[in-house]
């Protein structure tokens, strides 16, 4: 693995190294550079499976983190990139020109966190918010309990508890034990 | 009476004089000149006339002494011919010329005239010697006039003329010495009479250079490469004269000096004369320039005139049966004459000679007829000589037991038809890239020739039938038709039903036993569906001629009593069925298909006749009946003739095309009408020869075998069509395929149920294809999945489609199911159970298609593109509700038809079946479809009664208010299954539906395409090898007749 | 008048028997094929529930005309091709109507239903609906040929097409029915039988999880009623058609109950041991053994 | 057209679909069924209750309960109930717990092209209050919102012998005539439409399907 961060240092400006167990390890690259890094490990570095893509909402940052994870059937080992892009302008090249199915990945995106990836195929239709017309409902300043309680005629004489409160007081009625 | 010799006086003064006169005018010239060429033609004419009404030939002693001391010409009746319509064609050739004449010096008029003049002694002269001073003099002016485009193509092709004038020349001036040699005499008259004394070796060998010198300017395959140079460089004015007149003077010359060979030498010419024929006609294949395939042409017919003047010379031992004569050497020579020229003044009207590049010719009625007609006249075709000719000649060959030369001659007149209406069909289809130079010098001479052609014609019909009003009105009607055609559509509609009517009136009540029946079938028939023509509006010219002229043709095809009348209708049938065909708009290929599959055919019917004389003697058609000799060549030769219009399997290809890409309206005649033609044709003969073995296999067996194959297969092929008419084409195809099956069986059951599958097939297949057409005209395509859901838009031709395909498929109660009952009865009757459960098992695939058919257009999902698509017009919505009711009235009572068929029938064979009420009675069971239909009618009425009266009311609903897996449809389009819909059956049975056939006769046709090439690699354009071809032609030809 | 009143009595008695008698089998058939799964199964009054439930629909939805009579022409179909039929041998009550035509008429007008039904559904405009008509249609010409050679096979052997004499020729001893006497004929329409009957392998028409459930994916209320009505009908139609071919017909209504029943328990024995065919499979299964059977009844007697 | 379709009660106005797609669907309103005569009418309940067609659409996770109702175990055909994989053949409507806003949709359209009378059993408890989704963005809280509900079985899922229980009381419902949930939804259809198009914002359907 090492060599490989060490090919990849020649080449890209990748930051972050952090080698979480023998056969997983992320990375961070800039948002430029993330395209042809994924390209490079495709085609020369044997990470021929493209395991997942998915997003994190770090609102506070004002940035989305993209996580790419790479799989190597040779040696077994995966590697996740990531990348941060600007919230605001929620916009990534597209890699399904690498694996079709991440077509389907930056659909999904592009449908809960509004991130958009010009040029993929159908990116703009949605798998299941058929006419979704508010803020894509997994970035975290969507407050999904509040658009249900105005939307989807809540029955009433439903109660809500924290959960830790609330089994205590039914495991344990008379205290402390 | 002029002195012939006059002729030559006053070529030879007026000749001299024309370069002094041309000094004071060049009009006095050309008046002069053109006076000349009249006068020729005046004598000749005057001649002619004289002989034929009974004067002595005229013979003529030069300087007034007798033979040997001079020159003799004569001038009988054939010189008399020869020489009128050599110098005809002169006059008429200088006339297409008067604008050349006019410019260039006056030599080329003398050369003309001395070219023409050439020709008139080569006719006249009996003197060998002076028959070489005129070859020579038509040669030199011949190679002259060759020049007069002044282009390095005619020079060089004139180079070659000259070469093989020359080596020729000598070849007949070496003849002639040694003939001299051994007779003492030029004279050709005391030669035959002292015949004997050309023998042996020195004899043989006089003669044989005199006949290939002979030989070699006739232009014989394959040294003839020259020729074709001459034929497609020579101005057209200069090579109508050399093609038609030089050639005639030079047959001629053969024809005098018959008497002088023996059996061998006319084998000799005979077999040249094939050769050619067949092998220029095969290299025609391959030729894109008019004026060298009209040279090809040219060839092979002098060929063909050669060869059936020596067979007959030959058969008849010398005695030429004058009938005879002038029935098949005259009418092959003037058809052949005057098509010839007549072709050739028209390529003068193109600059460009690519025969695809004529189209413009059609921009112009009148050539377009003249061209067309000279086309059919020398593929052979009624009422021209030709015809008649071909006709007379395959019936004396097939009389002598010249089996070969009969194929041999059918072979070549194929091979010719085929390029030939290739022409005719670019010039119809193609687009128009050049404009035609049309001026009336240049119109004027193939028209006369064309009405020269059609009285010839009309002339050995009125020797054959004597002017019989009925079989000429074929021929006469559609031309009166062809005068008004400047009538509204409509109106000649209505006079065209009105014709055809009166025509049926007459002609039924004539009629007995099954030819009643068929003649309503046919004509009848045809009434209903002419309804359905009169929806077109405008002009439509070229449609009502040909439409009352196969119906015509198809009247007399019943009424004739004589083989030639049969023939000659169903030629007439042929060939209007096929302009029919010709007029829709993607129909080229197919037509050509139709045509050349029918010619063949015809070709088959023509050897079958042939040999039913040649058996008998006779030539009425009941002759067939009993004959011993050539039993199997006649059935088979007929068969093979018929099936082929009916489109039986292996000789099918060119009926689906033929069906689909004619004409909406016109696909109904074709399919329910015509094709019932060759059902009445397999019938006619099967009766009569029934029970004919080929080895121990009874014909009619393998005929039942062969219609149950072409049931399944064309039914097969029927559910695998995208298009709604091909569909119906190979449905035809597969119904045509029961009928055969039942005529095959000559029982009774076996030939009630064909007529019954023809009346049937009549009412169901017109109605579909007039309904389709109903469609098609609203729709404007005629691919299925293109449409969908109609049947709320156009319910009365919904219905239509409806009956029909119950019809079709043969479920109760309508008339379909009688038609299979008969069927399958009488098979199980017969003994031929396989047969049987083949029919069986192609009428249950024929349930495919008709869904297919039906619910693709009417039903499932309508498309957007046909929202405002309107019911079809009335006129198709008449005839189909007529053969409603036709189909409504032999359902419910079936008696109706079932029993004069019986009785028609019952003529042939013993009958067995019999009559219990409405209930017919076979031997093996029974049959009542009056009660069928009453009960069909109550179990359907019931529950219906039932569901109304109980049901509450059901809310109409919209075509995508269907339960789509809980979605909603997205397109109609994409909604409706009509693509490729029986594609698990495609799987299961696919591989029986692929088109073998299809590609048999591509590669048949492509081999015959290469051979063709092959052959042609011998014209290199070389005059050296031309050269070297004609020595060692003539000298494999010496080997060849076993020179010693 | 008399006549055509009793006949038509006759003819509502047979077909009222036949009706109860084809929805009796079905619920018979169902307990059956529950016990043999271990079930309880439904009651055997079930078929009853269901008829009358569809019937009793209170709303209805039609497509166009043909959509409307399409189960009218297949219930028509049905009654019809019973009709033409002689149920029971000797029997004047349940003669039918078989003085109207023979074997081939009976075996024509089975198509007649299917046409009419095949084009209600059509107009439906669903697409599983035309996609199963197509299916069934290339079945039916598949099982159709062994069922020709049967049939003429039996033609030849008994000089006959007519059904009646068919039966008489069967009477007399239970050797003397097809089944004993012409073996390869009768197996040959027995597969027939099998597919005609549509029960798996061969129920590629309804096929459930492929189009479900084919052509009258849109019939519902009366119109399915009716469909269900003629299911019982056609049924029973075919069952007593074959028993007369090759069972030696029946002179009572026990025999032609016994007889009808165990045909029928063929294609449910068959049925439920196994798996669908695919559509081009069940084609090529009919012209393969059956037909080779067929074609070996038909040539014996040709030899 | 639209303005003349405003004056007719009877005409639904399918707003949701282009134009040119009106033409496509039935866009008449649907009317209220009357029952026959009082016994005539009982008898055909008793008939409609033993006889009950499920629709064989699983909408959530509660239809794998229903497979085990058709084994040797629970045989529901026992009492008459068997699988109808049409809508409009099928007279119970079975939801299989949660629903989500596009399930819904669908689920919609299916329970408007079953003919009447039909029923409707709720499984589980995503379909009566949410469940365990009841704060979910894309998640209905009541079925009952949308389309008329027959049967309620609570349980996270209802194991098959509850669901038996239900039919039971579907039955009983049905012969006593109280389950007329279909006119209720007809009777109750501009509310019930006004609910429905709250949360589908894509109708690209008619207002009612046929």
């Amino acid at each position: 693995m090492k060599e490989i961060i060490q090919r990849l240092k020649q080449q890209f400006t990748i930051s972050n190294v952090n080698q979480q167990r023998v056969d997983l390890t992320f990375l961070s690259v800039k948002k430029e550079q993330a395209v042809s890094l994924i390209s490079y490990l495709r085609d020369f570095e044997k990470f021929s499976h493209l395991v997942f893509l998915t997003a994190v909402d770090r609102v506070e940052d004002i940035q989305f983190q993209l996580t790419y994870m790479l799989h190597n059937y040779n040696t077994h080992q995966d590697l996740g990139i990531r990348v941060l892009i600007d919230r605001e302008k929620a916009e990534m090249a597209s890699i399904h020109h690498l694996w079709k199915q991440a077509g389907t990945y930056q659909r999904e995106l592009k449908e809960m966190f509004g991130i958009d990836f010009p040029g993929s195929p159908r990116v703009d239709e949605s798998f299941i918010l058929e006419g979704w017309d508010n803020i894509p409902p997994m970035r975290r300043d969507f407050d999904t309990k509040k658009y249900s309680e105005e939307t989807y005629f809540p029955r009433p004489g439903r109660e809500s508890h924290d959960p830790e409160s609330y089994m205590k007081s039914k495991l344990y009625p008379e205290g402390d034990a | 009476m002029v002195n012939p010799l006059s002729i030559f006086i006053i070529a030879l003064g007026t000749g001299f004089l024309m370069s002094l006169i041309d000094r004071l005018h060049r009009s006095v010239t050309m008046l002069v000149f053109y006076a000349a060429l009249t006068g020729m033609v005046v004598i000749t004419g005057q001649w002619l006339v004289a002989i034929m009404q009974g004067s002595e030939a005229a013979v003529i002693y030069t300087a007034g002494f007798q033979v040997p001391f001079s020159i003799n010409l004569r001038l009988g009746f054939e010189e008399a011919i020869f020489t009128f319509l050599a110098n005809l064609v002169g006059l008429l050739s200088a006339m297409y010329l008067f604008s050349r004449f006019k410019e260039s010096n006056a030599g080329a008029m003398v050369l003309f005239l001395m070219m023409v003049m050439g020709i008139n002694g080569m006719i006249m002269t009996r003197d060998m010697f002076n028959l070489f001073v005129f070859m020579e003099i038509t040669s030199i002016a011949t190679y002259a006039l060759i020049g007069i485009d002044r282009n390095t193509k005619s020079l060089s092709a004139g180079f070659k003329y000259i070469i093989a004038g020359g080596l020729a020349s000598s070849l007949f001036l070496i003849g002639t010495i040694y003939l001299y040699r051994l007779t003492g005499t030029l004279n050709i008259d005391t030669m035959i009479a002292t015949k004997e004394m050309i023998a042996g070796n020195a004899g043989y060998i006089a003669l044989f250079l005199v006949l290939a010198a002979i030989v070699i300017e006739l232009k014989p395959f394959p040294a003839n490469g020259w020729a074709l140079d001459v034929y497609q460089a020579v101005n057209s004015g200069v090579v109508a004269v050399v093609a038609t007149a030089s050639s005639a003077a030079m047959f001629f010359v053969i024809y005098k000096l018959l008497p002088l060979l023996n059996i061998s030498m006319l084998d000799l010419l005979a077999g040249i004369g094939i050769v050619t024929f067949v092998f220029s006609n095969l290299l025609g294949l391959k030729q894109q320039n008019a004026k060298r395939l009209l040279g090809y042409s040219s060839i092979a017919q002098m060929g063909l005139v050669l060869t059936a003047l020596t067979i007959l010379y030959k058969g008849t031992c010398g005695i030429l049966p004058i009938n005879l004569l002038i029935i098949i050497v005259g009418g092959l020579f003037l058809n052949h004459f005057l098509a010839k020229a007549g072709l050739f003044w028209l390529t003068g009207l193109f600059k460009d000679q690519e025969t695809g590049k004529w189209s413009a010719i059609r921009q112009n009625p009148l050539l377009m007829f003249v061209f067309g007609s000279f086309i059919f006249a020398l593929i052979g075709l009624p009422p021209f000589p030709g015809f008649w000719a071909k006709w007379e000649l395959v019936l004396f060959l097939a009389k002598s037991g010249q089996h070969i030369w009969i194929w041999a001659i059918l072979l070549g007149s194929f091979l010719e038809a085929i390029y030939l209406l290739r022409w005719l069909l670019t010039v119809v289809k193609c687009d128009i890239e050049q404009v035609a130079e049309v001026n009336f010098q240049k119109i004027l001479p193939p028209v006369l020739f064309i009405i020269g052609l059609f009285n010839a014609g009309f002339l050995m019909m009125i020797h054959y039938y004597s002017f019989n009003p009925i079989l000429f009105a074929p021929i006469l009607m559609p031309a009166l038709f062809f005068a008004v055609d400047w009538l509204p559509a409509k109106l000649k509609g209505i006079a065209t039903i009105l014709v055809i009517g009166a025509f049926s009136y007459h002609v039924i009540p004539q009629l007995e036993g099954i030819y009643p029946i068929f003649a309503i079938l046919f004509l009848g028939g045809g009434l209903i569906q002419l309804i359905a023509t009169l929806q077109a509006g405008g002009k439509r010219t070229g449609f009502y001629p040909f439409v009352v002229m196969m119906f015509l043709a198809l009247g007399i095809l019943l009424k004739s009593e004589t083989t030639i009348q049969f023939f000659y209708a169903w030629e007439l049938m042929t060939v209007s069925s096929f302009l029919l065909i010709l007029r829709g708009r993607q129909a080229e290929r197919h037509s050509l298909l139709y045509i050349l599959f029918s010619l063949a055919g015809a070709y088959f019917i023509l050897v079958g006749f042939a040999y039913t004389f040649a058996a008998t003697g006779s030539l009425t058609i009941l002759s067939l009946n009993g004959i011993t000799a050539y039993v199997s060549v006649i059935y088979i030769s007929l068969l093979i003739g018929f099936l082929i219009k009916t489109g039986a399997l292996g000789m099918h290809i060119w009926l689906p095309g033929s069906y689909a890409e004619s004409e909406d309206d016109v696909s109904p005649m074709i399919s329910s009408i015509l094709s019932k033609a060759g059902i009445f044709g397999i019938m006619l003969v099967s009766g009569l020869l029934g029970k004919t073995l080929i080895g121990k296999v009874e014909v009619s067996s393998l005929l039942g075998w062969l219609g149950a194959a072409t049931a399944l297969i064309g039914t097969l092929m029927a559910i695998f069509q995208e298009d709604i008419k091909k569909l119906l084409a190979y449905s035809s195809m597969g119904q045509v395929g029961y009928m055969v099956l039942s005529v095959a069986m000559l029982s009774h059951l076996g030939w009630v149920s064909a007529i019954y599958l023809s009346f049937n097939h009549l009412f169901f297949k017109a109605l579909l294809f007039i309904a389709i057409a109903g469609v098609v005209s609203r729709t404007g395509t005629r691919t299925m999945y293109e449409m969908g859901g109609l049947i709320k838009k156009m319910p009365f031709s919904f219905i239509s489609v409806l009956i029909a395909i119950i019809a079709l498929s043969g479920v109760p109660p309508l008339s379909g199911f009688g038609s299979k009952w008969l069927l399958y009865t009488a098979g199980i009757e017969r003994g031929w159970y396989l047969q049987t459960a083949v029919a069986f098992f192609a009428s249950t695939i024929v349930f495919l298609y008709c869904y297919r058919l039906i619910h693709a257009i009417f039903l499932g999902q309508p498309k957007p593109k046909f929202k405002n698509i309107k019911e079809a017009s009335l006129w198709y919505l008449v005839p189909e509700y007529l053969l409603i009711m036709a189909i409504m009235a032999i359902s419910m009572f079936p008696n109706l038809i079932l029993k004069p068929l019986i009785a028609a029938v019952s003529v042939y064979f013993p009958t067995t079946v019999d009559w219990n009420g409405y209930t017919v009675v076979s031997s093996l069971g029974y049959w009542n479809g009056n009660a069928v239909m009453y009960v069909t009618m109550g179990v359907f009425a019931l529950p219906l009664i039932i569901l109304i009266l109980t049901q509450r009311k059901p809310q109409a609903v919209k075509q995508f208010n269907i339960v789509f897996a809980a979605e909603r449809p997205d397109r109609p389009e994409t909604t409706h299954v009509a693509y490729n819909f029986f594609a698990p059956y495609q799987k299961a049975l696919g591989f029986m539906a692929r088109p073998l056939a299809t590609r048999f006769w591509t590669a048949v046709s492509e081999w015959t395409q290469s051979l063709a090439a092959l052959f042609r690699q011998i014209y290199t354009g070389n005059g050296q090898t031309y050269a070297l071809h004609i020595i060692l032609y003539v000298v494999v030809l010496y080997f060849i007749s076993g020179g010693h | 008048m008399a006549d055509i009143l009793r006949t038509a009595l006759y003819l509502f008695i047979s077909v009222f028997v036949i009706l109860n008698y084809g929805l009796l089998l079905n619920g018979l058939v169902r307990k059956i094929v529950a016990r043999a799964h271990g079930r309880v199964g439904p009651p055997i009054w079930q078929p009853w529930l269901d008829i009358l439930k569809t019937y009793a629909k209170r709303s209805a939805i039609s497509h166009g005309v043909m959509f409307f009579l399409g189960p009218i022409f297949r219930l028509a179909g049905g009654l019809g091709t019973y009709l033409f039929i002689p149920a029971i041998y000797g029997s004047v009550m349940f003669a039918n109507l078989s003085f109207s035509g023979d074997l081939l008429l009976v075996m024509y007008f089975i198509f007649f239903g299917q046409l009419g039904m095949a084009l209600g559904a059509g107009e439906g405009g669903h697409p599983n609906s035309a996609i199963a008509v197509g299916r069934g249609l290339s079945q039916m010409t598949s099982f159709e040929l062994p069922f020709a050679l049967s049939v003429i096979a039996l033609a030849i052997q008994y000089h006959s097409l007519s059904i009646t004499e068919i039966v008489a020729a069967q009477q007399g001893g239970i050797l003397n029915w097809t089944i004993f006497t012409n073996p390869l004929a009768t197996f040959a329409g027995l597969f027939a039988l099998l597919g005609m009957n549509m029960h798996s392998p061969f129920d590629i028409v309804l096929a459930p999880q492929e189009v479900p459930i084919g052509p009258p994916t849109e019939m519902q209320s009366s119109f399915l009623g009716i469909l269900q009505t003629n299911r019982a009908i056609f049924l029973s139609a075919k069952l007593v058609l074959f028993m007369n071919l090759y069972l030696g017909g029946a002179t009572n209504i026990f025999a032609m109950m016994l007889k009808t029943f165990m045909l029928y328990m063929l294609s449910v024995v068959v049925g439920v041991s196994f798996p669908r065919f695919r559509t081009e499979q069940s084609i090529r299964f009919f012209l393969g053994v059956p037909t080779l059977l067929g074609l070996a009844a038909v040539i014996i007697f040709m030899l | 057209m639209t303005k003349e379709t405003k004056h007719n009660p009877s005409i639904l106005e399918n707003n949701g679909l282009p134009e040119f797609e009106r033409d496509y669907f039935c866009d008449a309103r649907p009317e209220q069924s009357r029952p026959l005569a009082k016994y005539i009418e009982k008898f055909l309940n008793w008939a409609r209750a033993n006889s009950l067609w499920l629709l064989g659409f699983g909408t959530g996770c509660g239809a794998v309960e229903l497979r085990p109702l058709m084994t040797a175990r629970y045989d529901m055909y026992r009492y008459g109930i068997a699988p109808r994989p049409t809508p409009r053949q099928s007279s119970v409507f079975i939801i299989g717990g949660y629903a989500s806003v596009k399930t819904t949709k669908r689920i919609i359209r299916s329970y408007e092209q079953m003919q009447q009378p039909k029923f409707v059993i709720a499984l589980g408890s995503c379909p009566i209050n949410g469940g365990m989704y009841w704060d979910s963005y894309n998640t209905i809280n009541r079925i009952d919102h949308y389309i008329p509900v027959d049967v309620y079985i609570a349980g996270c899922m209802p194991r098959p012998e509850s669901i038996i229980a239900g039919f039971d009381l579907l039955k009983k419902l049905i012969k006593e005539g109280q389950a007329e949930g279909a006119n209720k939804y007809i009777e109750n259809l501009d509310w019930y439409k006004a609910n429905q198009k709250k949360i589908i914002k894509d109708w690209n359907m008619p207002d009612y399907n046929w």
